[in-house]
């Protein structure tokens, strides 16, 4: 009962979670930039006011649909990732399945923004999926380094095999790395927020978007910041004991990933994938060869 | 090429230490906690002390936005327009304003400020538009002028006149006006406001003919003067310039010298016919002007324009009046008079001398053989003031005295002379027996002094005149009035003085009272009285006489247009009480008349009188 | 959509009070004044603080900063991307020229006021505004928007056919 | 220099200041001008505009073309009639020139020959009257019978 | 997938540094054919110059060039001073050179800010921002104003410093000095820059020269052009100064040029607030209201931030400017210099072409 109770609610958890670290993020930038920033709570200020606009313009069914499957997609993705003390649904799927199920949001907005008709949003959708290929090899590649390790693709064991300081951060750092710079990628932080670069492309996807589609893209962004931190965090930082270990974890990996995000420039979308392709894919090969030779 | 090794020397780490600035304090100005400091010459919105500004207008023509109205500022009920200002105060849009500070940099009392703020939000686009008073001031003085850099010109340009040593030999012109170069340097110190049109009796266009002096087109500036003026090349030597007094250069620096313009100006054109204003056809109809003052050289000048024949009866031998008469060589060559009526003559205005109303031809006559007739008689008799001894020789009305020089051509004069009044005429009378005396005595032990009632602050007489005199060496005793002229053998010996308690009585009515106790003797052989003149009209007949209406202070009742309560008759000049006694405002009463005498004779009585 | 209408209607005050904590505005530089905007939103005066933020797509921005004077060719741009905008909806006539044309009142190119074309939120004095000054015209919007006074949008829709006539009076469209 | 540009121009020379030369020449030969004096080191094509001369009722053409080596601006003016004014394209002396003619015939109403852009629209839209920068352009009547401003009434509290 | 199609950048549109478009066609990610359109900003500057007396275009002018206003009033005055004969004192010479050479710094500061931003790193845009704040509040103090202080006017300067000015000064280059060198570390040397930018957009000497490209973008492919030295104005005769030229004429360089011109201005200013003579700031000028200047023709011209930057000015003798034509720097840069420069580079690099070029629209319409 407790368990499914906690099915329902993680969701919503993970959309405060979400807000939660992107408000951080947002103000740890603004410390960087020498300002103080808005508000912890401004991204949740953001969404409310988001939903709260008027809307009369639609491009059409799939134009609509795409948010809503972006948000959807999110929070199955979400019930895939174990918590603390509970396994959610990773019983009935597993690293592999996580590693599907992330991508369909992304494909439900590329649905979405394809039917807009902008050309800006056609090509963020091109450089969506380009990136995607691009992160997603070193992705799995480390992802397949830990099944290799520990025999199983389950994500709770995964944590709880890390118990202690067991992290796969000290244990397997190389792979860590790898792991580090694709989530990273996923995240769409500079340099590889191509797909948004507003200089470019005037946001991408979300060029038509606005009002309550946009607030819904923001709600399963804020759910997605959740997702990729956790699954960094459950991957290679140990997990978590409890839930506030788990956030704190969650913010370190925001932290690190901030540092990052605010000092670099962002690539051109082939040297993104080429980048991908080559040193993390490459940190993490060599990762999974000494787990082959070493955990053998 | 080392510079390009060093940016070719790239490094991850080296990015990553600019996050360091994650620990260190943010440069945020939080605004509304805090603010910025704004600085002394922050250029936010104005302030204007709408007391001290003249609404001159200059603000308006240097704005570039054209946010600038000028406006009368109902709201603030402006207490007190004092002289030589309008009851327009700038009025700033600040929907147009571009907060520039020039009309800053030109305003010419320095009433108008910046203050230090430049934030005003508003949801109605309306609200931009308000008076800068005093009122609205929400911070302290921003952006103000500074004397050292302004656009304007505040040094007038030096008029060269002769040495003091020099001009007191001769009664040569003192003033040597400018030349082309300077002229035009002082007509570029104009700003063009025409504040200064207000204090002048005839509202001259002074704003317009300096611009064309500016512009060397000579020729159009007289026009601009004769639209006004009759007599501009006399009026740029002898006016009192009360537009120079009202010119808004006085507030920050020395008033542009409009009368030397104006003197300028006429000097350079030679003959005024290419600037007559207009000229309309003949009408056929007949004026008779008495009196070759000003105030009737005026009138005949306009008659003729409008196209009527004029004839001009006066007593004397040569033209002028009181110019012609009283104001000595060396402030008004007989030339220029002659320069100005023989333009007058050109035109068509018939003159006859020595030929005295009343005597060599009536009055009535006039009434009868002309269509209209104008009274332009002036003052032309000395005031006694009832000194004893005023029979004898040894004391002379200081206009007979002038009249004597200048025309009859007077050069004796005794060794120690005693002058009494301080208004203008006692400075030309003193200073022109200062150069009677270098003449026949080579100002050896010689002695010229004046006696006013006035003190110094409040002497009637122009500066520049006073300065002269000193200049020349006149003593003054300011603050005195006569007692008693002592007489020894039949000789004057002196005058015994006393002490002027107060001039005018708290009306501000000309009362002197005295310190009896307090006298002075002053030692002198003459006895020049200088203190006023008066009129004689024994030349109207009795039953018009009594037809005249007079005002209370004994001058002719004229109305608007000159005409006097005898239909057809016209009076001008100092005759009148709106004459300030001076040839400028005689001017404009000439002129005035001279509208009316041409309604009357076109018989457009609604324009007269409505 | 009926319902939602109802449901706003009933939370528009706290909704309004919310809404007013985040505003943001389209990253469109019209004019000069936008040269006074980076300041304003960057480290130094930091716009963040109040929760707003520049955007990039008009659909996303609910404010249209009108930075200074507008030329025939930008009115054209700025009334489509005012009308992309999704509502509720802000706009703020920065500076003189938006009022009464400031200093190009006697040019050719540039219409001198703004309202005729667009219904104006909040005017901000000022050739440019400071940033101090358009902060303060942010937090004037703010006020109104908690006071429920800026109706602009909603007073073009009303009076729509007024503004049309205007613009296509100067935009021959 | 002056020396040299005398031996291939024909035309005024003036020699204003050390480095400021002013060539005037008949409009016939302005662009073959602007070539002999590009094969003089004269390479850099500063400003090409017009002077509408409204009393002479001509236009001044004027191209300012810079010597980087010699550090000489010439000023080659000429002078067309103001009826249907023509001129030659000088794009192919000068590339940048393109933009500068299309700016002639926007704002002058000056037809370049050999431009294919020459009167189309450039930084105007959809203006139909006089080229404003002729000086017979009134900008203010222009702007205050199209555009109306505010008038506000005066409010005295 | 999508052939051929076309995209405008512009003019709402954050990849643009003002308010114009670009149009362009690409194939697949390839731009083939990109087209400016200005006149977003036309204000008719020119017209409305004749419109206005002398020193009523003071107020105008600055607006011509928002980023760096000084150098439209440093030009205006000097075409002034040409025609009037004038000789300004020194110190007010001293005192244009510190403003115009901190106006540089501001333009520079600003356009970092803006190509950092292009490239997604909003770190230094934010930082540039704000240092360049810091020099507006001398600015603020010395002029009254942030923005268009209208503070070089013919004659002169309109007030003389402030005290405490060079302290201010000096202050800010030092702080400045020691900027530099993190913004070296957050940018100019930041790999991921050198990345995006080395080899980009190459411009050769022979393409620079023949489109008269002026300023940082004609120094980075080597050729030493500069109006500071070529023709010196102000006080810079008086300054000891070498330009710094790059060869590469890509990208990379044209940053890099700026980078080591903003060094070169803030030494500049370090030379000229130390060398600045004591004395009068001002030659007086005629009454406004009577100003008239002789007839004739200037043509005056400054080393702007982008390059050479310049006013032919025409007066017949009246009080207002007969005509000025305004030689906008970014004129030859954006057409036809851009518009060739962008034809097969990819989409992604289209804003920073156009920002590394420094294109002021403002300029371009006027």
């Amino acid at each position: 009962m407790v368990e499914k109770l906690v099915l329902i609610l993680t969701p919503i958890f993970a959309f405060f979670v979400g807000i939660f670290l992107e408000g951080f993020k947002r103000k740890m930038v603004a410390r960087i930039h020498r300002r103080y920033g808005p508000p912890l709570h401004q991204p949740l200020l953001d969404i409310i006011k988001l939903l709260s606009k008027k809307e009369n313009i639609s491009h059409g069914v799939m134009f609509d649909l795409g948010p809503v499957i972006f948000v959807g997609a999110s929070i199955l993705t979400v019930l895939f990732l174990p918590l603390p003390h509970f396994k959610q649904l990773t019983p009935y799927g597993d690293l592999i399945a996580f590693l599907y199920i992330m991508v369909i949001g992304s494909l439900g907005m590329a649905l979405g923004a394809g039917e807009s008709g902008n050309p800006n949003a056609s090509i963020g959708i091109a450089r969506a999926l380009t990136l995607m290929l691009g992160y997603e090899l070193p992705l799995i590649i480390a992802g397949n380094t830990l099944v290799v390790r520990y025999g199983t693709t389950d994500l709770y064991k995964f944590m709880t095999l890390q118990s202690g300081f067991n992290w796969n951060l000290f244990l397997l750092p190389l792979t860590a790395i790898a792991g580090f710079i694709a989530t990273y990628g996923a995240m769409g932080e500079h340099p590889f927020d191509t797909v948004v670069a507003p200089q470019e492309v005037a946001t991408g996807p979300m060029v038509e978007y606005g009002g309550k589609h946009l607030g819904l893209l923001m709600i399963g962004h804020a759910i997605q910041v959740y997702i990729e931190t956790a699954f960094f965090t459950i991957l290679f930082l140990g997990g978590a004991s409890n839930i506030f270990t788990f956030i704190l974890k969650q913010l370190g990996v925001i932290i690190v990933m901030t540092l990052f995000d605010t000092v670099f420039p962002r690539f051109r979308i082939e040297n993104a994938v080429r980048y991908f392709w080559r040193w993390p894919t490459l940190i993490a090969l060599l990762g999974l060869l000494i787990v082959y030779i070493g955990g053998k | 090429m080392e510079n390009k090794e060093y940016f070719e020397k790239t490094s991850y780490i080296g990015a990553l230490t600019s996050t360091k600035y994650i620990f260190k304090k943010p440069v945020t100005v939080q605004y509304p906690k805090e603010k910025l400091n704004l600085p002394e010459r922050y250029r936010g919105f104005h302030v204007n002390d709408l007391d001290k500004c003249i609404g001159c207008g200059n603000c308006m023509s240097i704005c570039p936005c054209q946010a600038i109205t000028m406006d009368d500022p109902k709201a603030f009920h402006l207490v007190n327009p004092k002289e030589g200002s309008t009851h327009l105060r700038p009025r700033i849009d600040y929907g147009r304003c571009s907060y520039c500070g020039l009309c800053v940099e030109v305003c010419p009392t320095g009433s108008l400020k910046m203050e230090r703020n430049l934030i005003f939000t508003s949801q109605d686009g309306d609200a931009f538009v308000w008076f800068p008073a005093e009122e609205r001031r929400t911070a302290e003085n921003g952006f103000t002028q500074s004397n050292e850099i302004t656009p304007l010109e505040l040094e007038k340009v030096p008029m060269p006149e002769l040495e003091p040593d020099v001009r007191k030999k001769t009664f040569e012109e003192l003033i040597l006006g400018f030349s082309e170069e300077a002229a035009i340097k002082e007509a570029e110190r104009c700003l063009g406001c025409g504040i200064c049109m207000q204090g002048c009796p005839a509202h001259m266009k002074i704003p317009e003919y300096i611009d064309a002096i500016f512009k060397k087109e000579y020729e159009i500036s007289v026009k601009y003067m004769l639209e006004d003026n009759a007599l501009p090349g006399i009026c740029g030597r002898i006016c009192t310039h009360k537009c120079q007094d009202d010119c808004v250069y006085n507030y920050r620096g020395d008033a542009v010298q409009i009368m030397w313009l104006k003197r300028f100006a006429t000097d350079m054109v030679k003959d005024y016919k290419v600037s007559d204003p207009y000229m309309f056809p003949k009408t056929g109809k007949k004026v008779a002007v008495i009196g070759s003052g000003p105030s009737g050289l005026s009138a005949a000048y306009y008659l003729t324009l409008m196209g009527h024949s004029v004839t001009v009866f006066e007593k004397r031998s040569v033209p002028g009046g009181a110019l012609g008469l009283g104001i000595p060589m060396y402030r008004l060559p007989v030339y220029e008079i002659d320069k100005e009526v023989g333009h007058l003559k050109d035109l068509g205005v018939e003159f006859k001398f020595n030929t005295e109303v009343g005597k060599d031809v009536l009055f009535e006559d006039l009434m009868r053989d002309y269509d209209a007739v104008y009274i332009g008689v002036g003052l032309s008799y000395g005031r006694a003031i009832n000194l004893n001894g005023e029979d004898t020789p040894f004391i002379i009305q200081a206009i007979d005295f002038l009249r004597q020089v200048k025309v009859e051509g007077r050069r004796d004069i005794p060794k120690k002379v005693i002058v009494i009044g301080g208004g203008n005429v006692a400075m030309d009378v003193a200073r022109t027996v200062v150069r009677l005396h270098e003449i026949n005595y080579g100002g050896i032990d010689t002695k010229v002094q004046t006696v006013s009632l006035e003190d110094w602050d409040i002497m009637p007489a122009s500066k520049e005149e006073i300065e002269g005199a000193l200049e020349e060496g006149v003593i003054f005793n300011p603050g005195w009035g006569p007692k008693e002229a002592v007489f020894e053998n039949g000789k004057l010996k002196g005058l015994i003085v006393k002490k002027v308690k107060s001039v005018f009585d708290e009306q501000r009515r000309f009362n002197p009272t005295f310190y009896e106790d307090q006298t002075l003797f002053l030692e002198g052989d003459y006895i020049i009285e200088a203190v006023g003149q008066t009129t004689n009209l024994s030349f109207i007949p009795e039953h018009l006489m009594q037809q005249l209406k007079f005002t209370p202070r004994r001058r002719i009742w004229v109305d608007e247009f000159g005409e006097t309560s005898i239909s057809g008759v016209f009076a001008g000049g100092d005759l009148v009480e709106t004459s300030l006694g001076n040839a400028i405002s005689a001017i404009a009463n000439g002129h005035r008349a001279a509208i009316g005498i041409d309604f009357y004779l076109r018989n457009v009585k609604g324009g007269k009188n409505d | 959509m009926e319902l939602q209408e109802t449901l706003e209607e009933g939370y528009v005050e706290i909704l309004d009070h919310l809404r007013k904590r985040s505003l943001w505005m389209l990253h469109y530089c019209t004019a000069c004044g936008a040269v006074e905007l980076p300041p304003t939103i960057t480290s130094r005066f930091d716009a963040e603080r109040f929760g707003i933020a520049p955007f990039v797509t008009s659909r996303q921005s609910d404010i249209l900063l009108v930075t200074g004077y507008i030329n025939i060719k930008t009115l054209k741009r700025l009334v489509t991307v005012y009308e992309q905008m999704l509502p509720p909806k802000y706009v703020i006539g920065f500076g003189s020229c938006t009022i009464n044309g400031g200093i190009y009142w006697d040019s050719y190119a540039v219409v001198k006021r703004l309202d005729l074309y667009l219904p104006v939120d909040v005017y901000i004095a000022g050739c440019m505004p400071t940033p101090m000054a358009v902060l303060e015209g942010f937090r004037t919007l703010m006020k109104l928007i908690d006071e429920g006074k800026a109706n602009g949008w909603r007073k073009y829709i009303e009076n729509y056919d007024y503004y049309k006539a205007n613009q296509r009076k100067v935009l021959k469209w | 220099m002056v020396e040299e540009i005398k031996k291939v121009i024909k035309g005024e020379i003036l020699e204003k200041s050390p480095q400021r030369i002013i060539i005037k020449v008949k409009n016939d030969s302005f662009s073959s001008t602007l070539n002999a004096l590009k094969g003089l080191s004269f390479k850099r094509l500063t400003l090409f505009t017009a002077v509408d001369f409204v009393k002479d009722n001509q236009f001044e053409l004027v191209a300012l073309v810079y010597s980087n080596e010699n550090k000489i601006l010439a000023i080659v003016k000429t002078r067309i009639p103001k009826e249907n004014p023509e001129i030659e394209t000088i794009t192919n002396i000068y590339p940048n020139a393109f933009k500068y003619e299309v700016e002639l015939g926007e704002m002058f109403g000056i037809k370049v020959i050999g431009n294919p852009d020459s009167m189309k629209p450039f930084l105007l839209e959809g203006w139909e009257d006089l080229p404003p920068l002729r000086k017979d352009f009134d900008s203010i009547k222009y702007a205050t019978e199209h555009y109306e401003a505010r008038n506000v009434e005066v409010k005295y509290d | 997938m999508i052939k051929e199609y076309e995209l405008n950048i512009g003019p709402n549109h954050p990849g643009i540094h003002g308010n114009f478009s670009v149009h362009l066609k690409l194939e697949g990610d390839t731009i083939v054919e990109a087209k400016g359109n200005s006149g977003y900003l036309h204000r008719a500057f020119e017209k409305l110059m004749e419109q206005r007396t002398y020193l009523q275009n003071l107020a105008l002018i600055p607006r011509i060039c928002v980023p760096e206003p000084d150098i439209n009033e440093a030009v205006y005055s000097m075409a002034i001073e040409e025609l009037m004969g004038v000789e300004i004192p020194e110190r007010a010479k001293f005192i244009r050179t510190i403003v115009l050479e901190a106006a540089r710094v501001n333009a520079l500061l600003f356009h970092f800010g803006g190509t950092a931003a292009m490239l997604g790193n909003y770190t230094v845009n934010y930082w540039a921002v704000a240092d360049r704040d810091l020099m507006l509040d001398i600015f603020l103090k010395l002029s009254g104003a942030r923005v268009y202080h209208m503070y070089i006017w013919p004659g002169g300067v309109r007030r003389d410093t402030y005290p405490g000015f060079e302290d201010d000064v000096l202050g800010f280059v030092k702080y400045m000095k020691d900027r530099l060198i993190e913004y070296d570390n957050l940018f100019f040397k930041n790999p991921m820059f050198m990345h995006r930018a080395k080899g980009l957009a190459k411009i050769t000497k022979e393409t620079a020269l023949q489109m008269g490209v002026t300023g940082p973008n004609l120094k980075a492919t080597g050729v030493k052009v500069d109006v500071r030295k070529d023709e010196p104005y102000a006080a810079y005769p008086y300054l000891d100064f070498d330009i710094p030229v790059l060869d590469d004429g890509d990208a990379w360089a044209r940053e890099i040029q700026r980078r080591l011109e903003l060094e070169l201005s803030l030494n500049l200013i370090e030379q000229a607030v130390k060398k600045m003579p004591k004395g009068d700031v001002w030659k007086k000028m005629p009454n406004p209201f009577k100003w008239v200047i002789p007839e004739g023709e200037a043509y005056a011209r400054v080393e702007s931030s982008r390059g050479e930057y310049g006013f032919y000015f025409v007066s017949d003798g009246t009080d207002k400017p007969y005509r000025v034509s305004v030689r906008g720097v970014s004129m030859p840069h954006m057409y036809p210099l851009a518009e060739e420069l962008l034809v097969g580079q990819k989409l992604s690099d289209a804003p920073f072409i156009l920002e590394t070029l420094d294109i002021c629209p403002p300029e371009i319409d006027r």
